[in-house]
Order: C-alpha cells, then structure tokens, then sequence
C-alpha cells in the first residue's frame, strides 16, 4: 500500500485543532478586560479549572470505554464532606483521610463499575442512580449542614500556593493529567482500555479481561473525583453537602471539548486539559468582561458547539 | 359535559374523620420546604424532627430537589391525596403553588405557608419576607458604607435570578442602599451563583476584574462561604471591606464572631431550627382547633461583630406550649 | 490413527434459547494436520470453533485439548493451550492502527510500558513473512476489508500457536493473496501445528487440507481422507442430496438483448479512482475483476451516490444523470448489495422482515401505515425465491448464519423495482448450495432483462457468469474481455497491471 | 434445525419484565400505605406523570436514532413561559398559542437536529449546550420572574378533568403515547427510524435520507416537551422560568426503563410509558409511606437500578 506521508493539515488540526479556540479566547478577553491578561488571574483559572481538570482525567478513562459517569458531582460532595468531617470531628491527620477517601471513592466506582459490567445496567442510567443515592448518604452523614472548623494545614490544599504564586490543586491538575496521559498512551493497560473501548467483543477475544478494565476506569473515575472533593473541600474551608449539582456535567463537557468521543475508543487525554481550560476561561472571562449572566449562558452554550463543531470540521466534509 | 376543574371523586366522610384527632401521633402535616439543599431549610428540618420526636405527630417531609416549583407542586398534591391533617409550604414560587393550595384548603386542610402573601388565602403565614431580609442587609451594609467608606462605594451583589427568593432579598438591599447612600455615590456589579463552589468562582473572577470592590452582599450564607473564601484568598485589604449574606447559620455566625471580612448576616430572633419546631407546633394547634398564630411571628435582626455573642449565647429551646404540652400527657 | 491427538471434542451441543444449532459432535483432530470442517451455512461450523477457543460457552460436553479435558473455557483460557482463532466476523479496533492490533493483549512490554519500537518492528516482519505489502501505522479503519482479513491472520500467526483455527479466511481476498496465505500455512503445517479451516471453496480444501469433517445442520455426517474423496461426495454430504453442475449453463445468445446501453459511465474519477469507464447492456451481466484494493467496490460506490465524484458522467439508459445520494441511485432504478454486510448490509438487531422490506418499504405503506398483507406477501416470496433459512421472519438477523444473512441483503434489494444491480462479492460467504442459487438467480435477473455488475474476486465465478469482464488494476481499468477470450491467466496479468 | 417452540418465559420476560416491577411496586405499597390505592390517587399519579411521560414518546425516538436529547427541560420552561406570556400578555386563544409553540420548539428540535447530523457534534454536547441557551432565553424574556394572570379555561389543559375525574394531562399522554406507538410500530417511517438507529450506514445505502429522519426524531422530541410546556405552565398556573431542571433526566430515565437502549434501535415506545409510571408512582408512594427524605433519594436510586437490571436479566446470564 502506498502511503504519502507528508505533513497534514487536517491530521494536525484534528489533533490540536482545539488550542485555537484557546487562542481565541485568549485574544478576545485581553481586548475586552484590562484585568484579564495577568498572571494573577491566570493563576485563579488555573486554579478554578483545577477541579474539574482532576475529575476529566477519570472521565476520560470511561468515556474511552463507551461509558459514562455521572455520579462524579455526588461523590465530589460526598467526598468533600467525609474528609472534612474526618478532620474536624476526628482530627485525622492529611494521610490517613487521603486513604480513606480514596478507599470510599473506590467502592463507589467499583459499585458502578460491576453494576455497569455485570448487571449490564447502561452506565448513564447506573451513575445517575449512583449519584441520587450518594446524594442520599451526603445528606445523612451532615445533616444537610456544611461542616466548619478545618485548619490552614488542610486548607493550603486548596488554597496554597506553590513558589508563592502557583495554585497548589493546579499542580495536582497537572500531575494527574501528565499521570493520564502515561498511563493511556505509555503502558500497555492505557492500550488496552483504548481497545476495549474500541470494540470490546475483540478485546475479549484477545483474551482481555474486559470487565475488569471497565470497573477500573469507573474506579478512576470515582478517586478522581474523590481527590477533586477533598481540594474542593480545602479550597472552600468548609464541607459543603450542596456542592457538585453541575459538577457531572462540566466535568463532562470539558472531556468531550477536549476531543474524546461518547462512543468510546478516542480521543486525547492532554486536549482534554485544554478543553478544561476552554471553559474555565470562558466563565472567568464573561464575568471580567461584566456579561449580564442570562447572556453569559447564551454564549456558553454557542461557544461549545462552536468549539466541538471546529474540531470535527473534518468529518463535516465527509459524506454520509 | 365531562369537562370540570375538578375531581369529583370526593370523600365526604373525611371532615368528620378530622375534627376529632385523639391522639397525636395521628396527626400527618406535610412539611414541603425549598430544597434540602440549602442549609436553612436543613436546619428547618431540625426543628420539625424534635417536635416530631417531642409529640409524635407525624410530619412528612419533602422539598423541591433543585429548587423546582413544579416538584413543590407535585409533592403538596401527594399530600392532599394522602389526606394529611396539614400542609407547611415553603414556596419556591408562590404563584406557581396557589392553585395547588387552593386545593388543599378546598378539602379543608388548613395551610401554613412562607412567604407572606394573603393572595393566597392560607391559614397562616410566616411572618417574615425575603424583601425585608434583604433590607435588613442594606441597612448595615449602609451603615459601613457612611461609617467606614465615606458614603461612597463599589458593591458586588452575589444572587441567582433561579431562586425568587434571592431576587427578592437582592432587590430589598439594593433599592435600601440606594436610598440611604444615593445611587450617585454607588457602583453596582452583579454575578450569579447556585452553590458554594460557584459562588467562589464568580466571586474571584469578579474581584479580580474590579479589585476596588468595597461591598459584596450575597443572597445566602452558603454562597456567603464561597464569597468569604473568594475575598481572604484574593488578598485584597479587607480592613475596610464588608461582606454580608442572609441566613443566620452556624458556620457563617463562627466567621462573623472571629471579626472576619464577613461583617453581618441577617437571621432572626429566633434559631432557624427553632422556627420549625414553633410552625410545626402552630400548625399542630389549628388541626387541634386550638388559638394558634397568624401571622407567626419572627423578628429578623442583622447579625453582626457586635451582637453576635449575645445572639449566640442562648441556647435553642424546643419548648412546647403548655396546651400541646397537655395533650402529649393524656 | 497414527498420529497423537491435538484435539478431541466429545459430543458438543449448543443451544441458543431452546433451538440446538449444535447437537452432539464428537471429532478429533490430529496433531500437524489440516482439517477442513465444511458444511452448509448454519451447519454450526463457526460455532463449534467458537466453543474451541472459548469464545462460546458450549451447553454440554467436552473439549480435550492435549490431554485436558474441559467443560468451559475462556477466550484467555484456550489461548494458553495455545488455541488461536481468526473469526469469520473481523476483530479488529477500527481506531488502532495496524500494529496496535496484532498485539492487542499481548502487549510488548518493558516493565508497564509499552515498547512501540519492538511491536512495530515484529509486526513489519509478520507481514514480510506473509508478502504483504502494508504499512503498520495505518489505522484499521482506513484499510479495506481484504486487508483487514489479512491482518487477522497475521494477528493469529503472532500467537505462539499450537491449533489454528480459521473462520472463512479467504472469503475477501483474491487469488494472489490466497496463494501467499497457503504458503504460510504450508510453513506452519512443517512447524507441526494443527490446523481447522473452514472454507466454502472446495477447490481450497483439496489444495491444502489432509482430512475433512462435514456437519449438516448442527449434526456430525463423517470425516473423510481429502485423498478418498471427491467434490461431488463432499457435496452431497454437505447438502444430502446431488447437486448438478455448479455453474449454469450460459443463455444462448439470441435469448438475451445484449444491444442496448442502460448505463454508461464515463471518466469517473475520485480519490480512489482514474478515469474509469465503461458501459452495461441490458441483460448483461457484466464482471469486474481485480486484485484486492484495484478500486471496485468504489467503483460501485461512486456509481450508486455512496461516495462522491470529483469529476465524470454517469448516463442511465441514454440520459446524462447525477447522482449525489444513495436514494436518487435507487430512484434511478439501481441497487447495490455491498460487500460488508456487517457494516452496510443489515440492520443485526431488527428482524429479517424489517431488514428485508427496508427499501420498498414506503411502497408497502398505503400512505403511512405499512400493508401487512402486502408485506407478507413479499416476504413469503423473498424468503421462498432464496431459500432463505429461519425460524420466523420476526427473528433478529443477528441470530442468522452468515449466508443466511447475506440472502437477506439480496433480498432487499430483490424486493425493488431496479433494473441495474451492482453485487459486490454477493457469495462471500456463502455455501455451495446457496451459491448455486445465486447463481441461478443471477442468470434469472439477466433472462428478465435486468442488467448486473458483478464484482467478485472467485475468478471462476468472474469467469463462468460474465457476458464482458472488466479489469481494474489501482483504480484504473486495464482492460475488457468477452467471456469467450478469458481466461484466468490473462485476467490475472491485466489485474497485476501487466 | 431443531426448535421446541414452547412459550419462552425469558422472551415474555424481555419484553414485558418491566411491569412486574410496577407490580410490586403496587403491592409494596398498597400494603404500607391506606390512601395509596385509592382512585383518586392513582389519577394523582397519572397527571403527575404525563408531562414527562409526553416528553418521553419524543425522547424515545431520539434514543432509537442512539441519539440523546438534554434540552427537553429548557424546552419545557421556555415554552411554558412564552405561551403564559402569550396567553396572559397578548390574550390570544388556545390555538394559536399551540401552533406557535410547536412551531417554536420544532425550531429548537431543527436546530438541535442539524447540530448533531449536519454539524456532527454529538447529541449530548449539543443538546446541553442548546439547554444552557434555552435557558438564557427562557430568562431573557421573563426577566426571571413568573408569569401569572392565567385564565380558567387555559388552566383545565393541565388542571382539569375529563369526564370528572381522569385528568386532562393524563389523556394528552395517552394519546401521545398511543401517536407514537403508531408512528413507530406501524408505518414506515417508524420502519425507517429504527433502520437508520440500529445501522446507519445501511440505512443510507438502503436510500434513506438518514439526516432526515435524525432531524425529525429532534424535531419530535422537542415539539413534545413543548407540549409538556404547555400543559406544565397550566397545571402550575403560571409560566415558570425556574422549571425543568432535573426534567431531561426524569424523562430519560423513563426512556431507559422502559427498556429503550441507547446504543439505539432497540426499545418499545409503550414500556415508556410503563416506565414513567413506575417512576411517578414511587414518588407518590415514598411521599405516602412518610419515608425522610434523604432516604426517599437512596430509595429511588436503588430501585432504578433494581428495576433495570431486572429487565436485563436475560443479558446478565450471558457471557461476556
Ligand atoms: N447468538 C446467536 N443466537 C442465536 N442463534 C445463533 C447465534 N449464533 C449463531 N446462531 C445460529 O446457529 C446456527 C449455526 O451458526 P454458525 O455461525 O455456526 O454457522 P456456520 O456453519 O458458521 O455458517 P456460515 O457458513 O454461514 O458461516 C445458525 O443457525 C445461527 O442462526
Ligand atoms: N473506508 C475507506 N477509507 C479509506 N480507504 C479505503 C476505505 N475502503 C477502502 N479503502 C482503500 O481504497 C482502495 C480501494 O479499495 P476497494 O475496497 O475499492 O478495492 P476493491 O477492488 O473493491 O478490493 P476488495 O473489495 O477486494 O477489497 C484500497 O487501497 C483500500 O485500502
Ligand atoms: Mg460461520
Ligand atoms: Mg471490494
């Protein structure tokens, strides 16, 4: 087969296509607000991204199975509350809460996982349940109230700064994505969850355990979000049961504007960090810009079609 | 011919059934609050679970998940079908509840609801509006403002144009400080907020595009949180700052009490936990047929620095009065 | 019986809810031989592979690999007995590229990483080994189907195998691929490794195969020495009953009009294609001939408004047309009946009625509700004219064999009033039996003066059913015999572009 | 081939399971609770029902396409909110209003439509963003306030009763439902949206114009959450910005219980309806039996589950 290998526009754009709209952004905000372009207010989208940025790293994963997760906003809640809760009642020291979140967050993502896998219940059906009932448990364990007390130790992981200037859970962002980004595009289990998600029954047949690598994209799911709850939590100084009703979707949002398909099998785990930043951008943006919020949604919602239309400009030339 | 407005399928034993309730834990109230997701209402919930515990008076709780009239709707029809004794509604619109309501008091069911608006025709009210919460906000906040900035000040109002309720409080406090400060000496700027963490978003974005911000009321005090966060982590001078909310809560009255940035929040006399049990407990007297309170009463009082230690002193009193007292004896 | 036994199945059943697809096979398969399992489509062929290489749990009985014996086995299982299968259907990620494929699974790795160099490197040589010409970092899904064939097998010659199994592995490739794939069997065969291979074409089991198993629906008939028998004893083993010469006999001349143009196409040119042109005849059955990737199924898709043109003209009985879409095709009275059934054929979870009145189906409405009579009606006539096997037409067609499957799509488009059929690889697939019938249906289609394309890489079928036969070489044609001055040396020579 | 052609309970099960779920719903609570199994109740539910379950005949055509729609609770607000204003504002009569609102939603369903097909943005990215500018809209036009001053005879669409007792709203479902049982079950259109979901490369090469039928089923979905708008600002008495938030998940998970896949092309419209009336009658039940309220979530979302994954018990058996 001949093969002209030269560079490609469209391959390139397909690829990185997303950063324009980055781009644009950046050049419109600067025009429009004195105060957007400084490190500072770089700094507090970094931050303000971060959370949601840690999430879109586990989201990735299942949505590279052909899954979804909506349960990540409950378990950002439910997670957030726990540690507080552990810290303030329990003065647990930073590790030992870590571990259990992390443990908590894992059952969770290991309950949708098997109900998705093996009781074979659609995952966006499973996560909602997941979510309405982790909700439940939420407000059980607080009673509905936000939980107070925290010391500056703990919340310095949502608050502090690293060099006296970078956001500490942007740090973590980052971390966790360039973890992602090894573990899918590095090593053979990233290889094998595009696989399974690519076709599963293939998979199968090549004697991949399927089910497991399903369960553990929901886990990862799930101490994402689980770790975005406990900065969270940090960042606000208090456990608030009330947070995360959007979380799910922004979360979401960010991931397929990052380029990662619902059906599975595609997509890049670093443009998913960009798509994160579209819209923190875009939020911090409109509100520097003093945009009246009804037309603050208006744009939003032009701006991600938008920005998913321009990265499929490609496959909008194909027929069919 | 077949075409009515309403159901005709009517119990006429019913009435009789509910003049004469013998023993208290026969008695169902239907407490439909907001949303569970704001802590007032938790707090409210507190309140209705001690009398419930106290008396044995069964009271089902519902809200309206993410603050959704129609589910409100939906929760005070299972009510009148279920034919409890009485209704508590905490309107998340009460337009949007009126003919619903209408409903239950056309069954003879009496209804308590917030906020006070005798449109409605309910049985009692609460004696409270967000309008004047809001006032009540303006009215500090006007004070600081003539105090410690000279009369002059830029103001960002943290609100949501989703929830009536915090329209209402926003309106109250921004037609009060322009009144007290005149509008010329004001800078107005607004954002949206639904939830804590959102609130510390658009807060951080909004103080960095106007840092000289003087004034930041907020429409509750879970989004105060969010807000408080947003102005120590800027670090702008607060010295001269002020950032108030509604609610009254724990955690924000800890940060008022500390001499924080967070200078007021607006609650009333009572504890919120305390209204519930006390409108629960008036309700309970009219399904007894007993005198009860209409409007019930409550003072709303600002909260600040220099109050907050006497307001907090107290402890909350769950005490019933002595008729419903008697009754729980026999 | 001198040789060791690789393999040994002990009254096999499987049954998929309540109706047995496979009942009670006993076979053996010695150790270094190829053994050919034949029989007619929904013999149960595929499904009994399945069981060996864990992908199908069987309902009873034993499968002895080397001495072990198992009742269940997984896909992971049966690989560590060294079992390997390629699949009728493909297995491959659409989304990974050529080698990420082979070693899916398999991963080669350097502690948790993965060692891209290596794997590329493994996969070029697999393919050197087998003389293909493929570039490894292509993604599956930008590869045609022959290939992806082929990258099935080599996927399968990776594993360190000791029984290879495959499902119909010819079904896509032409002659010069066919060849390459019986050299490397050869070579394996040498290396001790046993073998199952099913296939369609006889003529294939005599060349390689050492014995043959034949099932007929779900039951064992016999196994026979390849060197005892014949095709005709094979045949009727197969189908339990004589069948007369394969091919039919030709239309004599003066029974058809072959004069006038019903389609002319001219200068069609697109990524894929350079300048090709031709004509059909009504009552013609017209062949294309050419190597895998020789550009002819696009050639139909671009006639058919599956794909665009950039520049040509297409001419439908004398008058120039445009055809942009699938639909304005079919209103011009064309039908195609592509050739990946699983992906543009059928529909797998609807039923075989609704696959099959799809297209007429508006026609079978009176405004909007569908006639049920009507439908049946057409049903019963579809399903009887092919011979097509079910248990009722409201079954899934993903519960039908292959074959099955593939009549269905012919079908559909039977059902239709077009007069110009294009069937790309219509047999792929398909048993003697049913080709035969396809055959003879094709000959019926030309008697009613419909005209037809055929695009096929059995050069005998190319051979014995053409009036003309076109030869197309990388989307180019290189040239057109009648079917008296062809045959399959000079064909092949203008398929290679010589 | 052998078959024993004997009554499959498994195939029974498949596609009737969902009502044994309803069915011990029923039991469940008839036994807790007095007031549940009375008439009047029981046509309580069914009015509480119907709007999601009219949203659910549309939403169900969208998921045959393995399409998904987000907006439909925008939809419901806004038209809700435009025809009170319409009604209340410019005093126009019935008819007019509803041919204005379906004209208005099937142009929200159009645009949707050619997002997704024309534009390939996936359906979940798109319709959210169409619902975050639906909302803007929705706001825009009412300042965020409710609208109120409906008349009585506007108010029987979503209040009154038919014949003294079945509720209005409950008929429109009906019909609605019986409209898209026909449509789907019955013509060829129908035929062709399930072609074109369950494959849609096929359907092309059959000559279906499958972005046609992709619009349409948008189309569809959003001219019945109009209706739902419609019928919702009657029963509520005012047009309401604030509604509909948790609507579009409510009618999904109606869809989904009712057995409708969202991979697309598998699913009965009439298990829909089955499906939004389990959902109805345990909120009515779990109100009725007095459960707290944060145990109401739990409940609810471990039924959801339950009810699924009994309806897949036939998948769960098998392999893989
Ligand atoms: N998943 C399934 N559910 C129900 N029936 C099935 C299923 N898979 C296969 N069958 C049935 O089992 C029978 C045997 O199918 P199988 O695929 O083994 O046939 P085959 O001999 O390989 O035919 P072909 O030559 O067409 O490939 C067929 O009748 C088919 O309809
Ligand atoms: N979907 C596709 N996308 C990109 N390239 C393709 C696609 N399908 C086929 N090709 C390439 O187009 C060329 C022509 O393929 P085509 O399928 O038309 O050949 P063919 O002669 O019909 O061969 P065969 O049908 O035997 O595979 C091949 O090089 C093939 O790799
Ligand atoms: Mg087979
Ligand atoms: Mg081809």
């Amino acid at each position: 087969m001949k093969k002209e290998k030269s560079f490609s526009f469209i391959e390139f754009y397909e690829k990185f296509g997303i950063i324009f709209i980055l781009v644009i952004e950046f050049i419109i905000f600067s025009l429009a607000s004195a105060n957007f372009l400084t490190i500072d207010n770089l700094f507090l989208v970094g931050r303000q991204v971060s959370f949601t940025g840690i999430a879109a790293v586990g989201m990735t994963m299942v949505l590279l199975m052909g899954e979804i997760d909506i349960s990540v906003g409950s378990i950002l809640a439910f997670t957030g509350c726990l540690s507080a809760e552990l810290v303030v009642r329990y003065h647990m020291p930073l590790a030992v809460v870590f571990v259990i979140i992390i443990g908590v967050s894992a059952v969770f993502g290991l309950v949708s996982g098997t109900l998705t896998t093996v009781f074979k219940i659609p995952s966006l059906i499973c996560t909602l349940a997941m979510q309405i009932i982790i909700k439940g448990f939420t407000y059980l364990m607080t009673g509905g109230s936000s939980i107070s007390g925290l010391t500056d130790s703990y919340k310095f992981l949502g608050q502090g700064f690293i060099l006296g200037i970078i956001p500490f859970p942007l740090i973590i962002m980052v971390i966790a994505f360039i973890c992602g980004y090894i573990v899918l595009n590095k090593t053979y289990i990233g290889r094998r969850i595009y696989a399974v998600g690519g076709n599963k029954e293939a998979a199968r047949l090549s004697g991949i355990k399927t089910n497991k690598y399903v369960i553990s994209t929901f886990v990862m799911s799930a101490v994402t979000a689980g770790i975005a709850g406990i900065l969270m939590m940090a960042r606000l100084g208090t456990g608030q049961p009330s947070i995360g009703s959007d979380f799910a979707m922004d979360v979401l949002t960010a991931t397929v504007l990052g380029g990662v398909i619902l059906q599975g099998g595609k997509g890049f785990v670093m443009n998913v960090m960009i798509g994160s930043f579209i819209i923190g951008i875009l939020s911090n943006g409109l509100v520097m810009c003093g945009v009246l919020e009804y037309w603050q949604w208006i744009i939003k919602g032009v701006v991600f079609l938008f920005a998913v239309a321009m990265s499929n400009l490609n496959l909008i030339s194909k027929k069919g | 011919a077949g075409c009515s407005m309403d159901s005709t399928v009517q119990k006429d034993d019913k009435k009789e059934e509910k003049t004469k309730k013998e023993d208290l834990s026969e008695i169902n109230i239907g407490a439909s609050v907001m949303s569970l997701q704001h802590e007032f209402m938790a707090n409210l919930v507190v309140g209705y679970k001690e009398f419930k515990e106290q008396t044995g008076v069964n009271i089902i709780i519902t809200d309206g998940g993410n603050m959704e009239p129609d589910k409100q709707v939906t929760n005070v029809e299972n009510y009148i079908s279920q034919n409890v004794d009485g209704i508590l509604c905490q309107c998340i619109s009460v337009e949007t509840m009126k003919d619903t309501l209408k409903h239950a008091m056309d069954k003879d069911i009496p209804v308590g609801i917030y906020p006070y608006d005798t449109t409605v025709g309910a049985t009692t009210y609460f004696g409270y509006n967000e309008y004047e919460w809001g006032e009540k906000l303006g009215e500090t906040a006007s004070a600081w403002i003539k105090d410690k900035l000279d009369g002059k000040a830029k103001i960002l109002s943290v609100t949501t144009s989703l929830e009536e309720s915090a329209v209402e409080r926003c309106k109250g406090w921004t037609e009060k400080i322009n009144d007290t400060c005149g509008e010329d000496n004001l800078t107005w700027n607004t954002v949206e907020a639904t939830s804590a963490s959102d609130a510390i978003d658009s807060v951080e974005s909004a103080l960095q595009a106007n840092p000289d911000t003087d004034v930041v009321l907020v429409y509750n005090d879970e989004l105060g949180i969010g807000a408080y966060e947003a102005i120590k982590q800027s670090g702008l001078d607060t010295t001269n700052m002020f950032l108030g909310s509604c609610d009254g809560t724990d955690t924000v009255l800890d940060y008022v009490e500390s001499d924080s940035v967070y200078r007021c929040t607006v609650g009333n006399d009572k504890f919120v936990s305390e209204i519930g049990f006390y409108w629960v407990e008036n309700m309970v007297k009219i399904v007894l047929g007993m005198e009860y309170d209409d409007p019930f009463p409550i003072e709303t009082t600002a909260i600040t620095v220099d109050n907050v230690k006497e307001y907090r002193s107290r402890e909350p009193k769950y005490e019933l009065s002595p008729e419903i007292a008697e009754y729980v004896k026999e | 019986m001198d040789k060791e036994s690789m393999l040994g199945i002990e009254n096999l059943t499987k049954s998929y809810s309540g109706t047995i697809v496979l009942n009670r096979v006993s076979m053996e398969i010695k150790k270094g031989e190829i053994h050919a399992l034949i029989g007619e489509n929904g013999a149960g062929k595929s499904t009994l592979c399945k069981m060996i290489a864990g992908a199908v749990e069987p309902t009873e009985g034993t499968i002895v690999i080397r001495g072990t014996a198992y009742n269940r086995l997984t896909p992971k299982k049966a690989k560590e007995e060294g079992v390997t299968m390629v699949y009728q259907e493909f297995n491959l990620i659409s989304e990974m590229t050529v080698y990420e494929n082979l070693f899916v699974g398999k991963e080669i790795r350097k502690g948790i990483f993965t060692d891209k160099n290596k794997m590329m490197e493994m996969s070029r040589n697999i393919f050197r080994e087998m003389g293909v010409d493929i570039d490894c970092t292509e993604k599956i899904k930008d590869i045609s189907v022959a290939y992806c064939q082929l990258v099935e097998i080599a996927k399968a010659l990776l594993e360190d195998s000791r029984l290879l199994i495959l499902d119909e592995p010819t079904a896509p490739l032409t002659t010069k691929e066919i060849e390459l794939l019986f050299r490397v069997l050869g070579k394996l065969k040498d290396r001790g490794i046993s073998m199952i291979y099913i296939s369609h074409r006889l003529e294939e089991i005599f060349q390689i195969c050492d014995r043959i198993t034949v099932l007929r629906d779900g039951n064992y008939i016999a196994s026979l020495d390849t060197k005892g028998t014949t095709k005709e004893e094979l045949i009727r083993l197969m189908i339990g009953r004589e069948l007369s010469q394969e091919f039919p006999k030709r239309l004599l001349e003066a029974e058809c009009d072959g004069t006038k143009t019903v389609l002319k196409v001219e200068g069609l040119t697109n990524g894929k294609l350079k300048n090709v042109s031709f004509e059909l005849k009504q009552g013609e059955i017209l062949g294309i001939a050419g190597l895998v990737g020789a550009g002819r199924t696009e050639t139909a898709r671009a006639i058919f408004g599956a794909d665009t043109i950039t520049e040509g003209e297409i001419y439908i009985k004398g008058k120039k047309v445009k055809v942009k879409s699938p639909l304005q095709a079919i209103r011009h009275g064309i039908g195609l009946i592509p050739e990946d059934r699983k992906r543009q054929g059928v529909m797998l979870w609807q039923s075989v009625s609704d696959n099959i009145s799809l297209v007429v189906i508006q026609e079978l409405a009176g405004r909007l509700l569908v006639n049920n009579k009507k439908e049946k009606a057409l049903l019963d006539k579809e399903i009887n004219m092919l011979n097509i096997k079910l248990q009722s037409v409201k079954q899934p067609v993903e519960s039908l064999s292959g074959g099955n499957q593939q009549k269905v799509v012919l079908a559909k488009w039977l059902a239709t009033k077009c007069d110009i059929l294009i069937f790309d690889e219509p047999t792929r697939g398909i048993d003697v039996g049913a080709k035969k019938e396809i055959y003879d249906f094709l000959f019926r289609l030309k008697k009613e003066g419909k005209s037809v394309i055929l695009i096929s890489s059995e050069m005998s079928e190319i051979l014995n059913l053409s009036d003309r036969i076109l030869v197309m070489y990388e989307g180019r044609m290189t040239g057109e015999l009648g079917y008296k001055d062809a045959t399959q040396e000079l064909v092949l020579r203008k398929a290679s572009g010589m």
